[in-house]
């Protein structure tokens, strides 16, 4: 048992935990926390995979960004409707069914593959991607800017109420 | 700990996000779906790339960040806006177009 | 002559840029002439993509500029070009005073097509395809006041990010079992067979299923259809499955060699199920657009049949498909928006007696409906013709029997349009009203599907040309 | 260059229908004369080449068979071309159509609702049949099938009648949700069972054309091509299958039945008159002619199928209480007729079944023509209602009785020479037995025909029905013309058979008979 | 040949101008007189014909073939030929001028009409005598047919007349059925419908021995329809329906002959097969029998001429049927002119009392002498009382069956003698003589109606005088036993008897006698359940299985098509509530899809 072994079951517990919790509770205000903590938990995964850079990435976008939207929105339309939103579920079985079912045929692949063993050299992870991000990847992150630009176009559309 | 283990805690994942988006009611429920499903998505990716050494994976996963939050941002508009007309975010009543 | 492979990229760049631009300064209830900014830039594109060949990859092969990504990009530029024309006659308030957010939104979605088309490393397909979408959702609910459009855009965007996911998901094995993210990567895995990159393809389908439509991933279109504005419909039936189609090509038999008959039985059984589900269910409609809208699903099981064949015959005449079924559809569409604008409804009914009333826009859409159900002289007997033949080529005889024996099926409701049509008397005696910009587009897409109906060969040898390549 | 006198025969009507629909507008009567002008130049025209044809060239040089030949190449690459030509067959069926359009327009003269419609795709339907029959590249072939098949449609949804039929049965369900009986199933059913049956056609056009190898659909080079046998066999059955649903064989015929009945006078005239004769034509012309071993091969087949539709349609006319359904069932049991001709791969029984297409074709025209009259007049076609017209209608009468005679094979009627040359076909072919069915068939045909007359026009006049006028004006023109061509060609076959004959031989030589 | 082309092509031209010149038609009279005058001069034609023995054959192609004509056409004049065209404009010429008084009150158009019919049928019977071939003859054969389908239709709004016109069609068109089936096959395996031709070959044993016997019967058969032998006999009586001057040309003097004319002709092919004479002689003898036996319990008048006309045409197919059709035709050619008279006879007291029941009539004598005096010469030259024409021919026959050594035939036939002899004079007692009487007061025809009556009774007679003076070839030829001369005599003396006894004496109650033969009467007047056993047939078997095909072909076959669209409509409204408005149900159609193609692939891998 490495630390990493012992560092990804307890990741994983949490992950999964706050996973579950997010899709079960009742509570959309909680399911957003529950959230937070999954991506948190997420970025310890990165951790895991030494990958800090993508932790930070993860932290700020995912858990800062993502989750604060998240609960804007949900504060937005608790004041117009004017009560507490509360979820329920539906057909909860049909869809733990179909869940199943995909993890049961992803996983039916995964036995099929070998598997590979982990690389030890440690490529200098930020360097490359500073290279990578201006050179082979950089029509590609360009286009993520129109990408961003556009959605963004579109979200201010539709949330603006004059007309 | 192997590649598999990581591959298979990101198949997990990914299964209750598509749980969480089939049984959830509330629009905002399904996105909150959606986003595990694409959290999913990065462990395999960034598992993949520190397992390959490769940094494709990490980039992508870069990639995949960015997008997702691009689609919160519009998915979230697209929800206020349903809110604002339909007074509900219930998706299953969301059901004026069938057959 | 050899230009950069980045040609139309950056003009299309540029033009976006003055849209946005003029759209910043633009003041006033009704900013239409944006929106014909845009439709003449677009059509500026289009013909000086007549010009453009084919030129080297860039970025390290991510990017290529190859026959197929010039014959797909001239498609989209036409197609994009004809869609903003028939959309100018649009007179309700968001189109007039937000025409800047929808073009741009349009342009946007446009240079995602683009970049699917010219893709060639999964990172930039999977933007692409991100970039082509996200505007689509927003498009489609565009009219934000209208309870049917904000309803189908949440399901268009639900099911669209579902899509995305699983796609994502599956890009990530691909990308795992590859080690690289460049396509002749992933073609190498799977001509070796990797289970991960057998995996990763088969969940990537999702996506693609999702933007073609074909049989279970359909489930948004009928309902976006019908909500969505009807040009934007129109424009939304068909270029986005271009795209989705040639990126299929690119990810899924480009350089894989013999190992792509691996697709055939899948193809074979998607197609299939399409077909039929496609054309029974569009049997009982009753509004035209979900009508359409059926119809188109059956179309893309005829183009899956292509497909099937996984040959580069195939893989051509589901390229004159695209193009046959761009004009044909379209048309049609933009009929039903014209007579929908007069009517104020698109339900059947609003089409009695057109012949009486607007004779040559019935027939119009006679010729639209014909070339659908694949009648000789317009341009949709060609097409099944072709694709038909293509899967008769790989011995899918079965499937060529229920191909044609389902096109009877199709063209019992395209017959009963023209029934409305031609057979009942009209309830008003006035001529449908009919803008110019869109009796131009109506126009533009007849005179597509009847010269290619008549002339069909320089279409065919160039879907050939460009396909014999992937192969 | 030689006076291109096929194609402006074929095209005339096309041009016409373009004059109509772009000159004409307020006019009815204009309407009428350019259709009149238009079919009688296609009509004098066809007289012209059907006497000028050199049937000693034809008949002692092979090469000179396709006379009056041109061709234009349309699409050189895939070796189409618009190649026209025409021999015995050609002629005596492009003489049939013109004569049935030409009696069409007046027999429809007294249409009112969109009559410029009407009249343009009329004439536009004309064109595709006369150009299917000079047509010698098997793509524009197609085409023009296509073009005759397609109008029908709207001439039968916008112009037709409808019916009534009782669901009733274990499957009344389905009847009740298809709307049988109504003019809107007819025209969906017969163009949908057509468009079926090109599909069949299309692919077997589509065989030859890639195993042949030679890039050409012309019927002239594919006939020198020796196919393989399997081959054969498999694109006969297609042929057989898609130019039999046109044909009207059992049991792909259902379609008959209730498009003649639904459809307007003169496209019923047409329909059963000239476009069921496509179906067979096609299955001589390009069946027979280019893959002759699956037609011995299968004639076995083609001939069983002929009896049944013989017997059968027979029967099926006599259970009819509808006017228009009776006439178009006994359509269905002379095709078979026409068929059983083809089938015997005799001299006799070829020329027969030719002779037999022309025959009924006029026959069935004529009837058509006069159901017409007598629903025009009466606004009825129920049988059992009708009685006595024969004292205020003689002249319907005795046309009618006229057509009857030569449906159930009357001598001095054309029909009657018909019958005689499939019978005698049919007794020297591989399978005598088929007289036996084809006799029975007469008699069948003489039981409802007879009854038929005795019901409308004989017996007490009916309380129904008052004051019936007679035919009138131009209806007379329709009327006298077949009448007088029925008679004519009873009594003097050599008119037809000497050039069908040439045209036969031929054709028959190149079987592979055993 | 010109002259018996004349013949043939004066009623012709008659035809055709009445067919096309409609207002001449309608003019009525003026149509009866030319097709009068064209017959006048066809008869002078044929007249002159017989006597300037004009013999020979004459053939031009019809149906070209590659290899020579497959079907000729032409003129062939021989002693049979010259015969019957004289016995037929003959009595067409009489006719015609009798139908002029007898169809005064018609209108003008139907008169018209009437004549143009006439024209027709002369030609198309002329042309059946004058057929060189089968094919021609079949042809003539259908129009005759035709001829007589109109004229008994003639009145075509009574129901009656009506049903008889079809009957008498259908009945006459299942014999020819048999006809044209059997020169197809004798086409097929000879190539030719020529007599001569054929008779060359049969002489040179050239024909098909195995399937020669087939074909002649198919042949038979025409002939049986036509010659209304039993069973196809069924017709003739309910022809009586058409006008009499119709029922006294076409159904007793020329049309119904044509069968035995057939088999005259063909005699030389006939003689092939021995089987099939006999078959033909005893059906004949039968027919001849069974007829007589209905005429004598039938109470119309004319339909006594129609059972007696069957009668005498069985006798003439026994007469064949002994290997003597020349007797046969003989007797044809003097039939044609008494049988003519009779009707022309019985037509004249129709059209004097307005009823056919000869229940309702009597003593008529007095107001119809001229009649009266015609009817009965008619009716001793049917019982063939000498020296009367009907004596010679029949004797002939009896005479050919007796030394045929046919015996039974010959006691049949002796047995319808007595027969005949006994309903002419019930018809004629009770018409004329007896103890009713008819109401009104009739009188005499016209002369247009009375000057045939009277040519024709003067030629019974004169031909009678004529044949003791020089018996013709067939008295000749078939001379009997001297007894039998005496016997039929007597025969007919017993006959003539019977009928006085029971109808003018009343010295023996008809009631009494059918109380005796019960089973006989009561078949007969039921007509041997043979008309009903037709009825039952056509609408039992043939209209109820046309019923049956109609009903499967609208709810079977046609069903099938319609389940098909049905099903179609159906299913796709079924298949459409997948799509539920549920956008979870649509994230589930994304992930079946998923696992669809996952799955299927896994399981089309292995």
């Amino acid at each position: 048992m490495t630390v990493e072994t012992v560092g990804f079951w307890l990741v994983a517990a949490v992950l999964l935990a706050s996973s579950l919790a997010v899709v079960l509770t009742k509570n959309l205000f909680h399911a957003v926390l529950y959230l937070a903590v999954a991506l948190v938990a997420t970025g310890v995964v990165f951790l895991l995979l030494e990958s800090p850079f993508l932790f930070g990435v993860q932290l700020l976008l995912y858990a800062g960004g993502v989750v604060t939207i998240v609960v804007f929105a949900i504060m937005l339309t608790e004041r117009l409707v004017g009560e507490r939103i509360t979820q329920t579920s539906r057909h909860v079985v049909n869809g733990a069914i179909v869940s199943a079912a995909v993890f049961v045929a992803v996983v039916g692949f995964l036995l099929q593959a070998g598997a590979p063993a982990p690389v030890t050299e440690r490529p200098d992870q930020l360097a490359g991607l500073g290279r990578a991000l201006v050179g082979p990847y950089a029509v590609t992150l360009e286009l993520l800017g129109v990408l961003l630009v556009a959605a963004l176009l579109g979200a201010i559309y539709f949330a603006r109420a004059d007309d | 700990m192997s590649l598999h283990g990581y591959l298979t805690l990101g198949a997990l994942v990914f299964a209750i996000g598509l749980f969480g988006v089939v049984t959830r009611r509330n629009a905002v429920g399904m996105l909150l779906g959606i986003e595990l499903m694409l959290n999913a998505v990065n462990i395999n990716l960034v598992a993949f790339s520190r397992f390959h050494a490769d940094l494709g994976g990490i980039v992508f996963s870069l990639f995949t960040i960015a997008i997702t939050v691009a689609e919160v941002a519009l998915g979230l508009a697209i929800v206020i806006v349903i809110f604002r007309v339909r007074k509900t975010i219930e998706a299953d009543r969301l059901d004026l177009l069938r057959g | 002559m050899t230009t950069s492979p980045f040609v139309l990229e950056v003009g299309l760049g540029i033009l976006m840029l003055c849209v946005f631009a003029a759209s910043l300064v633009a003041r006033g209830e009704d900013r239409r002439h944006i929106g014909w900014l845009a439709t003449a830039g677009v059509a500026v594109l289009a013909v000086v993509s007549m010009t453009l060949g084919p030129s080297g990859p860039a970025f390290g092969g991510a990017f290529v500029q190859d026959g197929l990504a010039v014959f797909a990009k001239r498609l989209f530029l036409w197609a994009t070009a004809i869609g903003l024309l028939g959309g100018m006659s649009q007179d309700r308030l968001p189109f007039l005073r937000r025409s800047g957010e929808y073009h741009l939104l349009m342009l946007a979605s446009l240079l995602g097509m683009f970049v699917l088309a010219s893709a060639r490393d999964i990172i930039l397909l999977f933007v692409g395809f991100e970039l082509m979408s996200m505007p689509l959702y927003a498009l489609s609910g565009f009219v934000k006041r209208d309870e049917m459009a904000v309803e189908a855009a949440l399901k268009f965007f639900v099911v669209g990010s579902v899509s995305s996911a699983v796609m994502a998901y599956g890009l990530s094995f691909v990308y795992g079992a590859a080690r690289t993210t460049s396509l002749a990567g992933v073609a190498k895995a799977f001509a070796a067979g990797d289970p991960f990159v057998v995996l990763g393809l088969l969940a990537a389908f999702a996506g693609f299923g999702f933007k073609i439509a074909a049989f279970p991933f359909h489930m948004w279109v009928p309902d976006t259809y019908e909500a969505a504005s009807t040009p934007f419909v129109a424009w939304l039936s068909v270029t986005p499955k271009a795209a989705g189609f040639v990126a299929l090509f690119r990810l899924y038999f480009e350089g894989v060699g013999d190992r792509v008959v691996f697709w055939v039985p899948i193809a074979a059984a998607l197609a299939t199920i399409t077909i039929v589900a496609g054309n029974l269910m569009a049997l009982p409609q009753q509004n035209a657009k979900r009508l359409l809208a059926y119809s188109g699903i059956a179309h893309i099981g005829y183009m899956l049949v292509g497909l099937a064949a996984a040959s580069s015959n195939g893989t051509a005449m589901v390229l004159f498909y695209l193009v046959a079924y761009v004009f044909g559809n379209m048309g049609a569409f933009l009929v039903v928006e014209a007579v929908g604008r007069s009517e104020r409804s698109e339900h059947l009914s609003a089409f009695r007696g057109l012949a009486q009333r607007s004779p040559l826009l019935a027939l119009a859409m006679l010729l639209f409906l014909l070339s659908l159900g694949g009648i000789p002289f317009v341009a949709g007997f060609w097409a099944k013709l072709y694709v038909f033949w293509a899967a008769a080529q790989q011995g899918l005889y079965w499937l060529v029997l229920v191909g044609a024996v389902l096109t009877v099926v199709a063209l019992f409701y395209y017959l009963v349009v023209a029934k409305r049509m031609y057979i009942e008397p009209p309830d008003r005696p006035d001529p449908v009203a009919l803008p110019g910009s869109l009796a131009v587009a109506v126009t533009l897409c007849v005179l597509g599907i009847v010269v290619i109906g008549v002339w069909p060969k320089p279409v065919v040898m160039a879907a050939l040309r460009v396909a014999a390549p992937l192969f | 260059m030689n006076f291109p006198v096929l194609s402006v025969i074929t095209w005339s009507p096309f041009v016409g229908a373009l004059l109509v629909m772009f000159t004409a507008r307020r006019s009815p009567l204009a309407v009428r004369l350019i259709s009149a002008v238009t079919t009688g130049i296609s009509a004098v025209l066809s007289i012209v080449v059907y006497v000028t044809y050199d049937r000693q060239a034809a008949a002692t040089d092979d090469a000179a068979r396709f006379q009056f030949y041109e061709k234009v190449p349309l699409v050189p690459p895939l070796g189409i071309s618009y190649e026209v030509g025409a021999d015995g067959i050609s002629l005596l069926l492009v003489l049939l159509t013109a004569v049935i359009i030409f009696t069409g327009v007046f027999a429809s003269w007294t249409v009112k609702v969109r009559s410029q419609e009407f009249y343009a795709l009329l004439l536009t339907l004309v064109t595709g049949v006369f150009g299917v029959f000079v047509s010698l590249d098997l793509f524009v072939f197609f085409l023009f099938y296509e073009l005759a098949v397609l109008p029908m449609y709207l001439l039968i949804g916008i112009w037709g009648s409808s019916g009534e039929v009782r669901p009733r049965g274990i499957f009344a369900w389905a009847y009740r949700e298809t709307g049988v009986g109504t003019k809107e199933y007819a025209a969906m059913k017969l163009t949908l069972y057509l468009l079926f049956g090109s599909a069949f056609i299309l692919v077997g056009i589509y065989a030859l054309y890639v195993s042949a190898g030679a890039g050409s659909f012309s019927i002239l080079e594919l006939e020198a091509v020796p196919f393989d046998p399997v081959l054969q066999r498999w694109v006969f059955l297609a042929f057989y299958v898609g130019f039999g649903v046109l044909a009207g064989i059992w049991p792909l015929h259902t379609w008959s039945p209730d498009g003649h009945a639904s459809a307007p006078t003169a496209v019923s005239m047409l329909h059963a008159g000239v476009l069921m004769k496509l179906g067979a034509y096609g299955i001589v012309r390009v069946g027979m002619g280019l893959v002759p071993e699956g037609a011995v091969e299968f004639a076995w087949l083609v001939g069983g199928i002929a009896c049944i539709n013989i017997v059968y349609g027979a029967l099926s006319a006599m259970a009819q209480t509808d006017l228009k359904y009776v006439i178009a069932y006994s359509s269905v049991s002379h095709m078979g007729l026409v068929l059983l001709g083809a089938a015997t791969l005799t001299e006799a029984g070829l020329n027969g079944s030719v002779f037999q297409m022309f025959a009924h074709g006029v026959m069935t025209g004529l009837f058509f023509a006069l159901v017409g009259l007598v629903y025009e007049k009466a606004h009825s076609r129920d049988i059992p209602t009708m009685g006595g017209f024969g004292r205020s209608m003689p002249g319907v009468a005795a046309a009618f009785t006229v057509g009857g005679l030569s449906s159930l094979g009357l001598p001095a009627t054309a029909g009657f020479v018909a019958e005689l040359l499939t019978f005698m076909g049919a007794w020297r072919s591989e399978h005598p037995w088929w007289l036996f069915p084809a006799v029975l068939g007469t008699f069948l045909t003489a039981i409802y025909v007879l009854r038929v007359v005795r019901a409308i026009f004989w017996g007490p006049p009916s309380p129904h029905f008052h004051d019936l006028p007679d035919a009138q004006g131009p209806e007379w023109v329709a009327l006298v013309l077949l009448v007088g061509v029925i008679v004519v060609f009873g009594m003097a076959p050599a008119l037809a058979l000497g050039l069908v004959d040439s045209a036969t031989v031929p054709l028959l030589a190149r079987l592979p008979l055993p | 040949m010109s002259l018996p082309l004349a013949v043939l092509a004066l009623p012709f031209v008659s035809f055709v101008l009445l067919a096309v010149v409609p207002p001449l038609r309608r003019a009525g009279r003026v149509a009866g007189g030319v097709s009068i005058a064209a017959t006048a001069v066809a008869f002078v034609c044929a007249l002159a014909t017989w006597q300037g023995h004009l013999e020979g054959e004459q053939l031009v192609p019809w149906i070209p073939g590659d290899a020579g004509p497959m079907a000729t056409v032409g003129l062939l004049v021989d002693p049979i030929t010259n015969a019957m065209l004289v016995l037929v404009t003959l009595v067409s010429l009489l006719i015609q001028i009798y139908s002029l008084a007898y169809l005064s009150d018609e209108p003008s158009p139907a008169l018209g009409r009437y004549y143009t019919y006439q024209s027709l049928f002369a030609f198309s019977m002329l042309g059946l005598v004058l057929s060189p071939t089968f094919l021609q003859m079949f042809i003539f054969w259908e129009l005759v047919g035709l001829c007589s389908y109109l004229l008994i239709g003639f009145w075509y709004q009574r129901p009656a007349a009506a049903r008889a016109a079809v009957k008498a069609f259908w009945i006459t068109k299942l014999g020819d059925l048999g006809f044209v089936t059997g020169i197809v096959m004798l086409w097929a395996a000879t190539g030719t419908f020529e007599f001569s031709t054929l008779f060359r070959m049969g002489a040179a044993g050239q024909l098909p021995a195995e399937s020669l016997g087939l074909i002649l019967f198919l042949i038979y058969l025409g002939a049986v329809g036509k010659s209304a032998q039993f069973p196809l006999h069924v017709w003739l009586p309910d022809a009586m329906e058409g006008p009499t001057p119709v029922s006294a040309l076409i159904h007793a003097a020329t049309m119904v002959t044509a069968g035995v004319f057939m088999v005259t002709r063909a005699q030389p092919l006939f003689a092939l097969v021995p089987d099939l004479v006999w078959l033909i002689g005893t059906v004949g003898a039968f027919t001849a029998l069974l007829a007589a036996s209905m005429a004598c319990v039938e109470h119309d008048i004319k339909r006594v001429l129609a059972y007696s006309t069957v009668s005498q045409l069985g006798y003439m197919m026994a007469a064949a049927g002994a290997g003597a059709a020349d007797a046969g035709f003989f007797h044809l050619l003097t039939h044609g002119v008494f049988k003519a008279l009779l009707f022309l006879a019985a037509g004249s007291v129709i059209h004097a009392v307005g009823t056919n029941d000869m229940f309702r009539m009597g003593r008529l004598w007095h107001g119809l002498p001229h009649t009266g005096i015609v009817f009965i010469v008619g009716t001793l030259a049917l019982a063939g009382v000498w020296p009367l024409a009907g004596f010679f021919s029949k004797e002939s026959i009896l005479a050919a069956v007796w030394g045929a050594g046919r015996t039974g035939t010959f006691a049949v036939l002796a047995l319808t003698a007595f027969l005949t002899a006994f309903y002419m004079f019930r018809a004629v007692f009770l018409t004329f003589f007896g103890h009713a009487h008819a109401g009104g007061h009739p009188h005499e025809a016209p002369w247009p109606m009375r000057g045939p009556l009277w040519i024709l009774a003067i030629l019974t007679l004169v031909l009678g005088l004529a044949f003791l003076a020089s018996p013709p070839p067939a008295v000749e030829a078939h001379h009997g036993p001297g007894w039998l001369g005496p016997f039929s005599l007597g025969l007919a003396a017993a006959g003539l008897a019977l009928a006085w006894a029971m109808y003018q004496q009343r010295a023996i109650a008809p009631a009494s006698f059918s109380r005796v033969l019960a089973p006989i009467d009561f078949a007969a007047r039921r007509r041997y359940g043979i008309d009903a056993l037709y009825l039952g047939l056509y609408k039992g078997l043939i209209l109820g299985f046309s019923k049956l095909i109609g009903l499967i072909d609208r709810y079977l076959v046609d069903g099938l098509v319609n389940v098909f669209s049905a099903l179609s409509l159906r299913s796709g409204d079924r298949l459409r509530r997948i799509q539920s408005g549920q956008v979870h149900d649509y994230v589930y159609g994304v992930a079946f899809g998923v696992l669809l193609v996952v799955v299927f692939a896994h399981w089309w891998a292995r």
